[in-house]
Parts: structure tokens; C-alpha cells; sequence
């Protein structure tokens, strides 16, 4: 019931995500392979977003509470690694296909 | 106003990263696609740095701190790995980036422990993050290590380890609701914790070595999952987008490469089979590397000049037309092809020639012996179309061979080799051929006929 | 109505083969055959006798309304022809000018075949096209057979052999059929022609073409080539010299009908030449488009062999024969029917073809 | 070390031409041309005098220490020739039986290039190969000239002819290089072989492959054919028979080393083809594969032209002997080395090519 | 739980819509996503039927009178229609949805002046839709007029329609936001009614004749965008997304449309050019058909036989490989090809047999003139390639022509006729050729190779 | 002003309307040319769902409101005729691509 609640309160949110998901699989469908490395590398550098929720929770924190705040601060280290690394390294794949002009 | 401005960045940055996504799925407009996507994280770092409807301390020093470091580090890092490592190294980021999300899932978790309680929907939602998260990490990491070789498949395999992994999931999964559903306590979530980073590590050491970038595409779609799920911890709708739309096209990302390989993905998982002998042809202690039609297409591509070496099996595939037709695709790409023709190809005097010209291959592509050789070494590709017996090295250091002494197409000074044929079975002179085992050669099996097709086909989607 | 069918005496191919006579049933029509007139087109009398009755010369020549040879009879015979006959044959009154008086003096009536025009709806009964086909086929296997050498490349064992070059001078029909069977033995092939429309004729081919600007070119003169000052002739000379003495093989094919024909290869062009190299006249029966040609003769001239033939049909005299039978027949068709002979002097065909009519052609 | 190039008598080609002879400065041996040597292969003195001395028949006999012939030298001069030197030609002791003891008679030593091992690496010394692909293509050419018929299909105005049929027993290198050839020049083509291996060679080359069960396929007996069964070769007989009335062209080069050629076109079969038809039987030499082939001669038989020459590869002289002189140079590369005659008889080719070692072969 | 049940439905409605229109754009699945779509739509309409939140009298039966009246009249329709008219019947139907778009607007504005007043918001969303779906019924309503060839261009283009349109646009404009601002009135609701149902039409009159179904396509996304308006003003999601849904596709499809003429979407709407010379060759009174290489590739892919009649314009554009690859494509997807030679075609004796050979065509796929002319009656499709006096049928039925009484193919005789060439100069004999304007007859203009590789890339998609 | 608390307050489904439209773009993106018809075709039939609109006009409508239920009826008629007949001739036209198998 709970469940049922919690579909019809946030349908539209529902809806947003299912069709999320079908624009990600579309989106994708027809990838020629060669560029199934760089998009993963790409769709990769993407799920770095989870560092947004690293910055709300150190602006969030007391400033003092240095547990949270060094932690955090990890968290903001890991993703940006997997942010800044992850679109560098995508460039650089993706820097093969400039060289020729059709 | 304030709060449209930033509702207004996370949607360009959502619709950003849709775009990007898009893009970088066609060659021609990959690299952009890249670029737009990491101005669509840009905006949506910026916005969430001065969204003033987070409210708390700020703490923009240990921000600041954390984004400059992990920012160099990812750079640096970014820059100066090889470009054959790349996989490995896309494997790690994406394992950081799981971590992450444990790790704001863990403080979360102590929150709820200490200050504030959550609900048992935001409870779930927690937990899903922290699992999957994990998982992607230590499942990354492993997968890293296989790739660069650190690790190999048996060291970390035990047996039955399918069983084990089911149980260790089972186990997982109990310990998850016992703690949503009786709240659990900082010690459970620090097991939870645990026992999801030895099976996410577990669930991936029976995958097969070659199999690891499929593995790699699905880890990276539980990442985008974990920042889905913390971005509904957060109530952040670009988190929950962006993880959304990389769980998802992960997903199918996952299902191509599998496709591309023609195997499935529970095949794939199941593991073992990938490990070795599909993707390699042993000749007792000597393995033949083989390659995909993608890869060689795109070599072919790439390359400036390539040269045909055309043999019997050519003439037996009657491979001549669609031959004609790559050299073709490829000229009109701006590649210099040319054909060597070795004096006993085939299996009459003049007998490529014959096919060569009932192709229209006009004469001065075709270069002889001493010219081929004289052109080999500032050739970037070498495709070798059914031929054995010429390109045999044999016929220069060892003496003990029956071919030794003749003249053959000196192939290995070429940047590639690919060799197309059928099988590992010898030509006319009934001997091994130590090419295929070189370390510029890679096979590409088949009929010749059909291979190149596949090429074709491979090469058009480049254009 | 009796057609007949003389046999020839220098010549291999035959009017008429029995395949063609028995399509023929329509013109109500019986056919009289000199015996033996197949025997060198490899047509035995044996396969003639179950469409038409074999006779003796002396038979057919008085027996037959309409007289069918390939080559026209000798003076002789035609005068043992009884008066008012039909004769069809190929009288090249262009080249052959008393022919029409010798016939009129013989109170004689003549088609000649090679002035039927040179339209699209006359292809049928065309035998210079038919029989230029057969030519340019056959001064490639001339050249083929005489040239010392490979025509295709080899890459072998025992060395590489390049392709033979072979030019083509003059691309009628004849040269284009040559031009096909050069490449089709793997040649590389160039060609020249002073037609406009033969640089897309031999592009269509796949072979080069050589362009010489300032050609004379006349669509009046019914598709046939006009003669060229005497400016180009010399230009083309130049350029074709520089071609030659790379080439293996030359075939020349270029005719002004009725007048001589234009030289191309010069004696000292012919002296440069490769030694073994061959050249295949077929203008040679007007003189020849190489100066040193002797027609219907092979001879070597330094080192090069120039084989005079504009007769080259004949040498395949089978097809050549089905082929110029078929030509007849078409035209047959037209001026037979219901076993009277129809001369209708308004068709533009006939007209054409007809040499003894009292005005001047 | 001085090597000698005698003139042929009834042979066109030269057993070294210029262009080789160049290539050959590391031999570190000079060269004696006998006078007049390659006139027939379109190659005059003048061109040998670049690279070599031209000198009398004498001279050369007397002063050269490998004499180098196409064809093996007349009784006379073997007789004349000083003992110890070594000779190379085309000695063929399988057919020749006398020949090795004549040798060995006047004390001469010789390398036979036709028994040089039919290897990869023997390849580039194979005359054989080289001399059959030659004669496959100018069997074609051959056929092509005599036949009254075209080889390509051609729809046209004057009437369709249908595309010669062209039947190649024996698809050795001679075989299918004439399937090539024939395939080139527009015929539909079949060809039939005993060894198992020739199926997919004929089909390499787009050609059908008359299958007839049953043959005996010898891999140990390094390529060459064996003798079949009466049986099979009966059977083979009908299955050609069934063709050949079909049949515009019939090329047979199918040979067992060392034995007479089997007949596989029989008397009855040449009578029941078209007339017409031209036979091309490279296998005259031993006997033939056609009954009624006579060696080196071109006969009529009922309407068939028979052409029996095993040696067409002299009818392209300048081309057969740049080949020919290629393979030479090879073996001479092999033996010669800084001006020192070395016959290593380790090396399984000049083991196999020495015929007058006092062992027996 | 009812109103879960029902949100569910209109859940699943749009997903079956989504992709259902996603499977419609492959040839392999457009039937089922068809149904797909269909099914969506039922739940969506059952779901309205029965959905609880909807309060009043229901009126069931007026509801039961409309839909059976409404799904007979449709779906007889669609069943007698004529393969052809296809086009016509969905601009008619597109009409239609406007119209009922219109309807309910009119009947909101009733209420609005009368009963239960709206906010400006709702104001704008329901003159939106009444004018969107206005413009798109008697926009449609011409555009099947014209296709029907009931009304010709001339008939409904003033002078200088382009700027008449521009400020019968701008009044519409006018009133409509004099409307919403002042709150208006009935009789300003129906005067802009009226005003939107003229500029509709006046908005299609100026564009070409040919140019109709890219018109009907814009006008079916206009459609969309109604019911999407509708949508909102129903607070519907279904109406809302299924309209967005199809607005945006339709867009999409008009702009791929408009790329597939070679055409700009302005240079369509501004009009004139598509309506006859583009499509159309004249020479005097008669007019020449033309062809898009796609519906020839159907007309290929779905014939049972194809005969080939090659000419001189295929030797010159040295078509004959990519002949034998259409050929190769066809036979391995079942449809009989073969070829028809014509003894003079070409410029020598033999001309189209030393092509078709070098091509590898087998020689029993070759007919001559009797065996073409007797195999005729039963082909379904002739593809002249670069051929004209060969196939002119003056040679049978004009004795006054130069060819009269020479045998010619007669390709007429055929169930249809494609003509590749580059324009429509005569041959060799000069002469013109009545076959190119007869009724089977379609002209596909261009070099003949570069005709045949776009039909075999077309056809490759059909496979 | 009023816009912008529009924005705000109607996020999600903002989000979900652009989302729908990309995915609209991009389900369509790569038709090959053959089905345009039938896809304009099949897009029209749905865009028949503003019959929807009609059904809920009626439901709502008072049983003696003979203005608005006839009214609405018609509208219902027209929607239905779009509908049915609109999928009905796609399937028509779609009929012959399953004439042939690979
Ligand atoms: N030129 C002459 O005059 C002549 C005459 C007689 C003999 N030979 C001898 O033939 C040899 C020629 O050398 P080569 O390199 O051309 O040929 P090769 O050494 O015989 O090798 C041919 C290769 O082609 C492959 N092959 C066969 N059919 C194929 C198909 N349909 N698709 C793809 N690959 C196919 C075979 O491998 P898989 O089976 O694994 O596919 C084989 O290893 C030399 O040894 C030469 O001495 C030459
Ligand atoms: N066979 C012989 O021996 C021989 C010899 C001499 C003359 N002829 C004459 O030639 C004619 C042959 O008839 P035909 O039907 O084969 O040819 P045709 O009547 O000459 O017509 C050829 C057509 O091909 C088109 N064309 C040219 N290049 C093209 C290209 N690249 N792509 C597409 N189309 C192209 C031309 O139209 P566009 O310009 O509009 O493209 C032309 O109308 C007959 O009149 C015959 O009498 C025949
Ligand atoms: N209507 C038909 O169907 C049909 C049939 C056959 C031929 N034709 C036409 O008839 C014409 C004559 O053909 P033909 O083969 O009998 O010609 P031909 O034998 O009279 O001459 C052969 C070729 O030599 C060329 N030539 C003449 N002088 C030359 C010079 N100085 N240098 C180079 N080339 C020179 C001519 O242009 C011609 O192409 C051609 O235009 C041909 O297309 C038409
Ligand atoms: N190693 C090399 O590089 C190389 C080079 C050339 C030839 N070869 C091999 O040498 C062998 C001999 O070639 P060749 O051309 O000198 O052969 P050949 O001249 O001895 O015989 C010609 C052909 O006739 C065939 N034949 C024999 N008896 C027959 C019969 N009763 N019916 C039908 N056909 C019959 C043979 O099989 C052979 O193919 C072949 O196997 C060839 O592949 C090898």
C-alpha cells in the first residue's frame, strides 16, 4: 500500500525515470563497436556525479566535524579522479578519429 | 530567481550529458559529445557549489582541497597512461567512483546512527547506494588487475566459485534487509559494508581475463546506478538523471559488447570460457593472437598505407571482387593500397594477376616481390589474403626448412600484420608458418571472401 | 523466286549457311548452293541439302533470280548471267569504280551491302559492322599469335612480365571490338580516333584515350570519318610516334571511306619500334594506315611484323559466314515477299544500296 | 669461369638473354654468346654485345666452362665438346633413356632442368612451370586463331552467338593457365584433372570441374600425376566423350612423367565433334592424349583441326626465353659462386637436376 | 488502488507508445510496433472510460455512440482505400485528430464564458490547442484535396501568398493573445476559430503538389502538439506525453523527409518549386514521372522478377560491377534477375557482352531479343540502365520514325519500368522516346552508377 | 516571475516533457526512408489520443447538456475515425514488408 502511495504521489518522477531509461538505451543502440571503449570510458566519466553529493554533504557539515568533512573530502578526491581522469582519458581515445577528413 | 538559475543549470547539465551521451556514439561526433558532456558535469559541480538551498558550513577550503587533488591526479593520470592501458585505467576511475558512493553512503549511515534518523524508504535507498557501490569498487579494482595482468584468472578463482558467489549474494541481500528493516546499528552497516566489497571483488575473479571489458561496461552501470540512488538521497535531480542514463545505457553498452563477441551475458558472468582458448589458436608452446574484425577494420582506417598480400586462398575464396571493392572504400578514405604479389603465389605461374585484373585492379598497384619488400617497412598495415607459403620467415633463418633460401615477402618489417585465412593449417609446402605467431600478427579466421566482407562492412561504419 | 549461292574462290566465308535459310521459309523462297560453297566456312555440303538443292555453278548462275555472294563474281561470270538478275554482294563501288558500269553493261541489278547506311534501324542487315567485329576480334589474336610476348603481366617465379601495350588507331567498330579483346587478354590498351564521340566510346571500354586536339569532325558524313588537314595528320603522327615506340602492339583501323587511307605509322615511326613488335593493318586494302604495309601480306620490317589484312573476317570464316548470312537475310526480308522481288526505291535502305539505278548515287 | 650460350637449331628460344645476363655480375663469370643465338627470340647480337662476347659456335664449345642450351646439344657436338664441362638443357632423361649414357660417354657432366623438383623453393629454377605456363596461354591463342568460331558470347545485330565451349583435360600449370586464358577470352570453360587438389585450383579460377570418381592420387609422388586404372581411364573416356561433342575447343595437357600420355580423346570421340573444332594436344611429344595427334604437326581429321606441339612455349620466344634465362639464372646463382663451380649434391635440387652422377637416380 | 491501477495503465499507454513508434522505424518490427502502439491506445481509452477520478453522469451511451460510429466509418475506410491513396486517407485522418482538437477547445472556451472560468494559464494552453489544431485540420483537409488531385495549385495561390500568409499569421497571433489578455469573448473565440481554420489553409496553399507529405507530416506533429495542449488541459499525462511524443517525432520525420528530397524544410513551406518541374520532366504536353530511389528499391526488393536492359549509358558510366551487385542482392533475397540484350545496344557488335562478362554475369542469365521479349509479360519490373533507341517502341508504332520496323525491346510490356539515365536527351539515333513517358514508365535520373549504388544502399536496408 | 515559480514548481515534469521530446528525436532519428509513410502514418494514430480529451468531456458533462455531449461526441467520432482508421491503413501498409522472409 505503502508502495502504491509512494507510485502515485511521484508519478511524474516515475515517468521521468522510465523514460530516462529508454532514452539510455536508446541513445546507445546502434554504437559502431569501435567505439564501445571510449563510451564506456565517457558514460563512466558521467557516474562521477556522485561527487555532487560529496560537495552537498561537506557544504552541509559543520565546520568542525572534521569525520564527515575528511571523509567526504575522500569522496570528493575519488570522484573527481573518476570525473577529471575519466573525461581526459575519453579525449584522448576519441583523439584517433580526428585524424582524417572525409 | 536564485534557485531557477540553479534548477535551470542542473537541467542543461542533464540535458548535456544526454546529448553527450548521444554524440559519443557516432565517430564523427564522439569527441564533441565527450567535451559537451564534461561542460554538462562542469555546470552541474558549479551550480551545486553555490546552490544557496544547501545550507551548513560550507566548507569550501576541504572542497576546494579534495577537487584541486583529485582533480590533478586524475589528469596526470589521464595523460601519461598508455594508450594500450586505457581499459585498465577507465576500470579504476570507474572503481573510485563506486567508492564514492560508499563512502557517502557509510556517512549517511552514521548520521542515522548519531543525529538524524532516516526513513525506511531513504534506508533502502541508502543501502542500495552503499551495495552497489561497493560492488562497482572492489569489482573494479580486481577487474583492473586481471586486465594489467597483476592477477591471473586461477589465483583468484576457487572452485565451484559460481556457488560461492550465489551464497555470498544471498548472504549480502539478508544482512541488507535485516538491517533496513530492524535499523541495524553502525557495526552491521560496517559488515553490510564489508561483505559487499568481498563480493563485488568475488563476483568478478571467475570472469575470464578477455571478458573484462564487458565487465568493466557493467561495473560502470552499477556506478551510475549508486550516484542514482545517493542523487535520491540528496533529493538531486542531476545525480539521479546522470546515474539513471548511465545505469541504463550501460546496461545495453554491456549487452553490445557482448553481442560484438558473440557470446551472452550470463555466459560472459558464468566466466571461465573467456579466459583463453577462444580468443587464441596454440600451436604447442606458441600462441596466435587473433583479432576482431572491428579492430582490424579499424587499423585499416586509421593506417596511411596498406598492401594487400594476396595468395592461393584468395583465389579459392574468390576474394578478388570484394577485395577491389576494400582497397576501394579505403583509397576514397585517403589510405595508399597496394597489392605485392609474390612470384609463386597461388598455384600457377601469373595466377593473382589473373584475378587481380578480372577485378580491375589497375597494374601499377601491384608491386613485385623486390618492390614490395623494398616498401614493406614504411607499410602501416599488411593484410595477408590467403597466402602461406610466401610470407614465410622460415625461408630467411631457418635453414632446416624446405623453403629456406627462397625469396618470400619480408611482411613482419610492416608496422601490423593481419592474416586472413581459415584455420592454422599449412599452404602447399606443408609447413608451419612462425608469421602468425609473430608479435605483429594478429589472425583474423574465416573464409576470405567472408572476412573481408565483414571489413567492408566494418570500414563503412568508420567513414 | 530462287535465291542462289555461289561459291567464292579467294575467299573463305559464304553468303548464305543453313541455319539462316531455314529462317527464311517466309519468302517463300527455294535456295540453289553451289556445291562446296561451305566446305571453308567449315559447312558441309551435306548440312545445305536439307534447306536447299546443291547444283553446279553453271546452275545456279542461270537458275537463280537473286545472286548471293560475299565477294562480287569475277568479270567472267557476270558476263554468263542471264540479263535483269539480282545480285547482292559486296561491290565497294567506292573503291571499285567501274563495277557499277561492268554491271550495267550486263544489263545487271546489284545491292551492294556496304552501302547500306549506317543507321540504326540498317543494323541489321549492316555487314561492315558485323564483319569489322569479326576484324577487330581477329587483329588481336593476329597480334596475339605474332607478338613474341605475353599480352597480360605476370608476376612469376621466373621473373615479371609487364602488360603488353597495345594501340588502337581508329575506333569504329572494328577498333572497339579490337580495344575489347586486347583488355579482356589483360593488355593495357590506349586508342585514338578523330570522331568526337569516340573518346566516350572508348572510356566506355575501359581503355585510355589519346587526345589530339583539332580533329576534323563531320556529322554530316553519316557517322564515317571525314578526311583531316594536313596540320592534325601531323600532329597526331607526332603523338602517335611517341606512343609507338612504347607499344608492343598497333592495330589500325582508320578508313576515310573512298578515299585513300590517311598513313599513321610511318616507315621510320615502324623503325623505332620494339623488336618483335607487331602491327595489324586493317586499312590495308586502301593502302594501309602504316606506310610500309603490304596488303594481305605478313611481313617483318625490321624486327616489327606488319600484317596487311583488311579481310580479316574471312579468317573466321564460320561465325563470320552465320553473320553475314543473317545480314542478307534481314535484307532479303525486306525486298522478298510472298516469292516477288519488292524494290522500293523510297526506302532510304534500298535506295542506298541499290548501285545500278540509272541516276547517279 | 666463362659460361656459354650455344644457338639452337630447331628451337626458337635462347637459353640467356641480356636483361638476365646483367643481373648476373655477381657470378663473377664472363659470358660467350654464340653469334646469332637469339635472332629468333627477337634479341639480336647487338644487345648481347653490351654483356656478353659473341663468338663462333667453336669458340664457344672450347672455351666455355658451363655451356648453357635450350634444347640438349646434337650428338656432334656433345662429341665435340671437351670433357668435364658442365652442360645445361632440357635433357628430359625420362623420355630421352639414352641420353644420360651419351653424356657420361664423353666424359660431360649435366644438369637436366627439367628434373629439378617440382618445391616451393626449387620454384624460381622450374622451367617446366614456366615453359607450361607459356604453353597454356598460347594453346588458347592457338585454338582461338584456328577456330572458324568466336570464344566471347555476342548478341548483336547480325545474330547471337553463343560463347565458345572449352574443355581442358589436365589442369597442371599448362592446364590452368589455359582455363585462364580461355576464361579470359569469353569461353565457358570445364576442366578435368586426376588429382584430388586440381578441384579447388580449377575452381580458384572460376572454372567448372568435371568430377569422375575414382582416380588414383599419389601425394608421394611430388605432384606428378600417376598411372590410372583401365578402368578409371574408360570411365574418364565416356565423361569426356559427353563433353567433347560439345566441346568448340579441347585442350589436353595431361601427362604422366616417364610413360606414354593417356589417350583421352579417342579416335571415335575427335569424329563425333563439330566440324570445326580445333584440339590442342600439349602432351603430343609422348604420344599424345588425343588418338589422332600427330607430334609437332597440324592436322584436319573429319573437320577437327588436331594441333600437336608440346613445345608452344617456343612460339613466344622473346617472353619464353627472358623466363627461360630467369630459371637458368637461378640454378646458376645456386652453383656458381665467386667464379667457382660448386655442385653441392646436399642440396636435394642439384642432387635431383645432376643426371650424371654415377649413381642411379 | 483503482486510481494506481489507472495510472498504471496510462503508464504502460505511453511506454507502448514510446515503443511502439520506436519498432515502426524498422522495416522488421513496424508491424508489430503498429500493434504496439494500437494496444497503448486502447489501455489508454479504457483506462479514461473507467478512471474513477472522473466525476459526472458519464453518459456511457453517447460515449458508446461515438466510438462505434467513429472505429466503423474508420475502419471501413481504411480497408477500401486504395494503395495509393494511402497518402490522401492519413492526411484526412490527421485532419480529423485537429478537428477534435478544435472541438474541445470551442467547448472549454463555452464553459469558460459560461460556467467555470479559467486562469490566463489555462487560457493560453486551450487557445493553444485550438489553434494549433485548426491550422492542422484545414491545413490537412487541402492537403489531401491536392494529393487527390481535386484542387490544383494554381487554384489556391494568390500573388504574393508567402506575405499574405505572414500577416495572416500575425492577426491570428493578434487575437489570440487579445484573447487571453482581456479574457475575450465567445464571439472573439469563435472569430479566431474562424481565422485559424483560413490561415490553415492559406498556410498549405502555396506549397507544391509533390511536396504534400512532408506537409502532412509537419501538420501531424501540429496535431501532437494539440493533443498535448488537450493534455494539459485535462491535467491527462497520456494525451500529454502521446502528443509530445508524436510532435516531436513528426518533427523529426518532416525534417528527414525534407533531407531525403534533397529539399530545406523553408524551401518546402515557401512552396512553388516542388509543384512541377522538380518532379517532372516535360517536353511539350507530356510529363515524365519520376522516381525516388527508395520506391524504386521496394519496387525491386518486392518483385518476384527483374529484367535488366542495359545500354550504352551503362557502359559509359562503367556500371556494370555495381549492376552485378544490385543483381547479387536481389537473387539472395529470392526475386529472379536477368538481363536483356539488345543486338545493337552499345557502339559495337558484342558491346553489353564484353561488360556483363567482365562483371561476371553467367551467361545463361543473358536473353536475347526473342527470349527477353517472350520472358517481358510476366517481369515485374524493368530496369532500363542508360538504354534508348533499343527500347523505343516508335520502332513498332511510329512509321513516320527513322527506327520504325527494327525489333525493340518491349519493356512496356512489363508490369512496371524504370528508366536510369541523366536527362532526357535521345540516344544515338536522336530520336525522342515515347517509353519514358508512358504510364508504367518512372525516370531515375542520374549517372547510372551512382543511381545503382543508391538503390543497392536502399536496398540493403529493406533486407 | 510567475514563469519562473512555474519552472520551479513544475520541475520534474519539465524535465520529463524535454526528456519525452529528445526521445521523440531520437527514436525516429534513423528511419530508413521506405517507412516514412507508414510512420507518419502510425505517429498520426496516436496523435489521436487527444480523443482522451472528448471521453473525459463526456464523462464529465451533465446527462442533459444535450450542447457539450453532442458536441463532444462528435469530437469522439472524429478522434476515433483518426484512431482506428489511422492504425488500421498503417497496418495496411506495413502488410507487404512481411512478404518476404531473409
Ligand atoms: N605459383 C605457382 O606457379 C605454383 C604452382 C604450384 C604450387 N605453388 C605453391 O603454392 C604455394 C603458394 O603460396 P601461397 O602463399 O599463395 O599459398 P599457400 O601457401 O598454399 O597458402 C594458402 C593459404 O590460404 C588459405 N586458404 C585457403 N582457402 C582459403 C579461403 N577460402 N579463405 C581464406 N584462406 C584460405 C589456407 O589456409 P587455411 O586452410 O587455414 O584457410 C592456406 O594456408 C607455394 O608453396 C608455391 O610453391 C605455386
Ligand atoms: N551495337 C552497335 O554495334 C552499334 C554501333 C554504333 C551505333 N549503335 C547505335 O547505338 C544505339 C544503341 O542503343 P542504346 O539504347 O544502347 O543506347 P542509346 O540509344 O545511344 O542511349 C544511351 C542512353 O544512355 C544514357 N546515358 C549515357 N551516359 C549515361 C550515364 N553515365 N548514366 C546513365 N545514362 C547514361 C543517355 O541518356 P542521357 O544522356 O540522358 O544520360 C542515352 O540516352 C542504337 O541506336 C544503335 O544503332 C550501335
Ligand atoms: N547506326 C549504327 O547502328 C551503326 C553501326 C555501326 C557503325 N556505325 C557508325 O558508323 C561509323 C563508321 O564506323 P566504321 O567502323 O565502319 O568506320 P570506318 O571503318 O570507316 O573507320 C574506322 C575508324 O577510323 C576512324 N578514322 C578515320 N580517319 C582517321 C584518322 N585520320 N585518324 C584516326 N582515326 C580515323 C574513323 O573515325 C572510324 O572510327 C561510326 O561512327 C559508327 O559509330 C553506326
Ligand atoms: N612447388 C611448386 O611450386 C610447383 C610449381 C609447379 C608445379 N607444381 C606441381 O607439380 C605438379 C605437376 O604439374 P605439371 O603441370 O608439370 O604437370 P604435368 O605436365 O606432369 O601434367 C599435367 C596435368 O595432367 C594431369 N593428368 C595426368 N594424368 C591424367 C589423366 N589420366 N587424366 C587427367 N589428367 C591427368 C596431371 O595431374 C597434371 O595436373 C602439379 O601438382 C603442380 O601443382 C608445383
Amino acid at each position: 500500500m505503502e508502495w502504491i502511495q509512494f507510485f502515485n504521489d511521484n508519478l511524474i518522477l516515475i515517468y521521468l525515470l522510465i523514460f530516462i531509461i529508454i532514452l539510455g538505451f536508446e541513445v546507445i543502440s546502434k554504437v559502431p563497436t569501435v567505439l564501445h571503449t571510449p563510451l564506456m570510458s565517457g558514460a563512466n566519466a558521467i557516474s562521477g556525479v556522485v561527487i555532487i553529493g560529496a560537495i552537498i554533504l561537506i557544504r552541509q557539515a559543520e565546520a568542525d566535524n572534521y569525520l564527515i568533512l575528511s571523509i567526504g573530502t575522500i569522496g570528493i578526491i575519488l570522484g573527481m579522479i573518476n570525473v577529471i581522469g575519466g573525461f581526459a582519458v575519453t579525449d584522448r581515445m576519441l583523439e584517433m578519429f580526428k585524424k582524417k577528413k572525409k | 530567481m536564485s534557485i531557477f538559475i540553479i534548477n535551470l543549470s542542473y537541467l542543461l547539465g542533464a540535458l548535456a550529458f544526454v546529448i553527450g551521451l548521444r554524440r559519443l556514439s557516432s565517430p564523427d561526433t564522439a569527441r564533441r559529445g565527450n567535451i559537451l558532456a564534461a561542460i554538462g558535469m562542469g555546470i552541474a559541480i558549479v551550480a551545486t557549489l553555490f546552490n544557496p538551498e544547501i545550507v551548513g558550513s560550507n566548507n569550501y577550503g576541504w572542497i576546494a582541497g579534495g577537487m584541486i587533488g583529485g582533480g590533478v591526479v586524475g589528469w596526470l593520470v589521464a595523460q601519461r597512461v598508455q594508450m594500450t592501458a586505457m581499459p585498465q585505467m577507465v576500470s579504476i576511475f570507474n572503481g573510485l567512483g563506486g567508492a564514492c558512493a560508499v563512502v557517502l553512503s557509510m556517512i549517511e549511515l552514521y548520521q542515522h546512527y548519531g543525529s538524524s534518523a532516516k526513513t525506511t524508504q531513504e534506508l533502502v535507498v541508502i543501502v542500495l547506494a552503499l551495495l552497489i557501490g561497493a560492488i562497482a569498487f572492489t569489482g573494479s579494482i580486481l577487474a583492473y588487475l586481471k586486465l594489467d595482468g597483476k592477477v591471473w584468472d586461477s589465483q583468484v578463482t576457487l572452485p565451484k566459485h559460481n556457488i560461492l558467489n550465489i551464497i555470498l549474494l544471498l548472504v549480502t541481500l539478508g544482512v541488507a534487509t535485516y538491517l533496513v528493516v530492524t535499523g541495524g546499528s553502525l557495526a552491521v552497516a560496517l559488515i553490510l559494508m564489508g561483505i559487499a566489497l568481498v563480493y563485488g571483488f568475488s563476483f568478478v575473479a571467475p570472469i575470464g581475463g578477455a571478458d573484462m571489458p564487458v565487465v568493466i561496461s557493467l561495473l560502470n552501470s552499477f556506478t551510475g546506478l549508486s550516484a542514482a540512488a545517493a542523487g535520491l538521497i540528496y533529493g538531486n535531480n542531476i545525480m539521479l538523471i546522470g546515474g539513471i542514463l548511465v545505469g541504463a545505457s550501460g546496461t545495453i553498452l554491456t549487452v553490445l559488447m557482448c553481442q560484438a563477441m558473440n557470446r551472452s551475458l550470463v555466459n560472459v558472468l558464468i566466466g571461465g570460457f573467456g579466459g583463453g582458448a577462444s580468443s587464441t589458436q596454440q600451436d604447442g608452446e606458441q600462441v596466435a593472437k587473433e583479432v576482431t574484425t572491428n579492430d582490424a577494420a579499424i587499423q585499416l582506417f586509421y593506417a596511411q598505407s596498406v598492401l594487400f598480400v594476396p595468395g592461393y586462398g584468395l583465389a579459392v575464396a574468390q576474394a578478388q571482387k570484394i577485395t577491389k571493392e576494400l582497397d576501394d572504400l579505403l583509397e576514397s578514405n585517403g589510405v595508399e593500397v597496394r597489392y605485392a604479389i609474390h612470384p609463386v603465389a597461388g598455384r600457377m605461374p601469373g595466377h593473382m594477376n589473373v584475378l587481380l585484373a578480372e577485378a580491375d585492379v589497375p597494374y601499377p598497384k601491384l608491386l613485385d616481390l623486390e618492390d614490395a619488400n623494398a616498401a614493406l617497412p614504411n607499410t602501416d598495415m599488411v593484410v595477408v589474403v590467403g597466402a602461406n607459403d610466401v610470407v614465410n620467415p622460415a625461408a630467411l633463418n631457418d635453414p632446416g626448412s624446405p623453403v629456406y633460401g627462397m625469396p618470400v615477402l619480408n611482411v613482419w618489417e610492416a608496422k601490423h600484420v593481419t592474416v586472413l585465412k581459415r584455420s592454422m593449417r599449412p599452404g602447399y609446402a606443408g609447413i608451419q608458418n612462425q608469421l602468425f605467431f609473430h608479435d605483429k600478427t594478429r589472425m583474423l579466421f574465416g573464409d576470405a571472401k567472408d572476412s573481408i566482407q565483414k571489413l567492408v562492412a566494418e570500414v563503412k561504419t568508420l567513414v | 523466286m530462287k535465291i542462289g549461292v555461289l561459291k567464292q574462290v579467294k575467299e573463305k566465308r559464304v553468303g548464305l549457311v543453313p541455319d539462316v535459310i531455314k529462317k527464311l521459309d517466309k519468302l517463300q523462297a527455294t535456295f540453289c548452293i553451289e556445291k562446296g560453297a561451305g566446305d571453308q566456312s567449315n559447312i558441309s555440303d551435306k548440312d545445305f541439302e536439307a534447306v536447299a538443292s546443291i547444283c553446279t555453278r553453271e546452275e545456279v548462275i542461270q537458275s537463280s533470280d537473286i545472286l548471293v555472294s560475299v565477294q562480287p563474281p569475277d568479270e567472267v561470270t557476270l558476263a554468263s548471267i542471264p540479263k535483269d538478275r539480282l545480285l547482292i554482294s559486296l561491290f565497294e563501288p567506292y573503291n571499285n569504280k567501274s563495277i557499277v558500269d561492268q554491271l550495267k553493261a550486263n544489263g545487271l541489278r546489284a545491292l551492294s551491302m556496304d552501302m547500306i547506311p549506317r543507321t540504326t534501324i540498317a543494323q541489321s542487315m549492316d555487314v561492315l559492322s558485323s564483319m569489322a567485329s569479326v576484324a577487330g576480334y581477329k587483329a588481336v589474336l593476329f597480334a596475339a599469335q605474332y607478338l613474341p610476348r605475353y599480352f597480360p603481366m605476370m608476376i612469376t617465379a621466373a621473373g615479371s612480365i609487364r602488360p603488353a601495350r597495345v594501340l588502337v588507331l581508329g575506333s569504329g567498330v572494328a577498333g572497339l571490338q579490337a580495344i575489347a579483346t586486347a583488355k579482356r587478354l589483360g593488355a593495357s590498351v590506349e586508342a585514338f580516333d578523330v570522331r568526337k564521340a569516340a573518346k566516350e566510346e572508348v572510356e566506355s571500354l575501359g581503355a585510355k584515350f589519346i587526345e589530339v586536339e583539332g580533329a576534323a569532325d563531320d556529322s554530316a558524313a553519316g557517322g564515317y570519318a571525314v578526311e583531316q588537314s594536313e596540320d592534325f595528320l601531323n600532329r597526331q603522327r607526332e603523338e602517335v610516334q611517341r606512343r609507338a615506340v612504347k607499344a608492343d602492339v598497333i592495330i589500325t583501323t582508320a578508313q576515310v571511306r573512298g578515299r585513300k587511307a590517311p598513313i599513321l605509322v610511318p616507315t621510320t615511326t615502324v623503325e623505332q619500334m620494339k623488336n618483335g613488335s607487331v602491327i595489324v593493318d586493317l586499312a590495308a586494302s586502301t593502302g594501309g594506315n602504316c606506310e610500309v604495309t603490304q596488303n594481305d601480306e605478313i611481313i617483318i620490317h625490321e624486327g616489327v611484323t606488319v600484317i596487311g589484312n583488311s579481310n580479316l573476317a574471312a579468317e573466321m570464316p564460320q561465325d563470320a559466314s552465320t553473320l553475314f548470312a543473317n545480314n542478307i537475310a534481314n535484307l532479303l526480308k525486306l525486298i522478298v515477299r510472298e516469292g516477288e522481288l519488292h524494290l522500293d526505291m523510297e526506302n532510304e535502305i534500298i535506295a542506298a544500296a541499290y548501285i545500278t539505278a540509272s541516276e547517279p548515287q
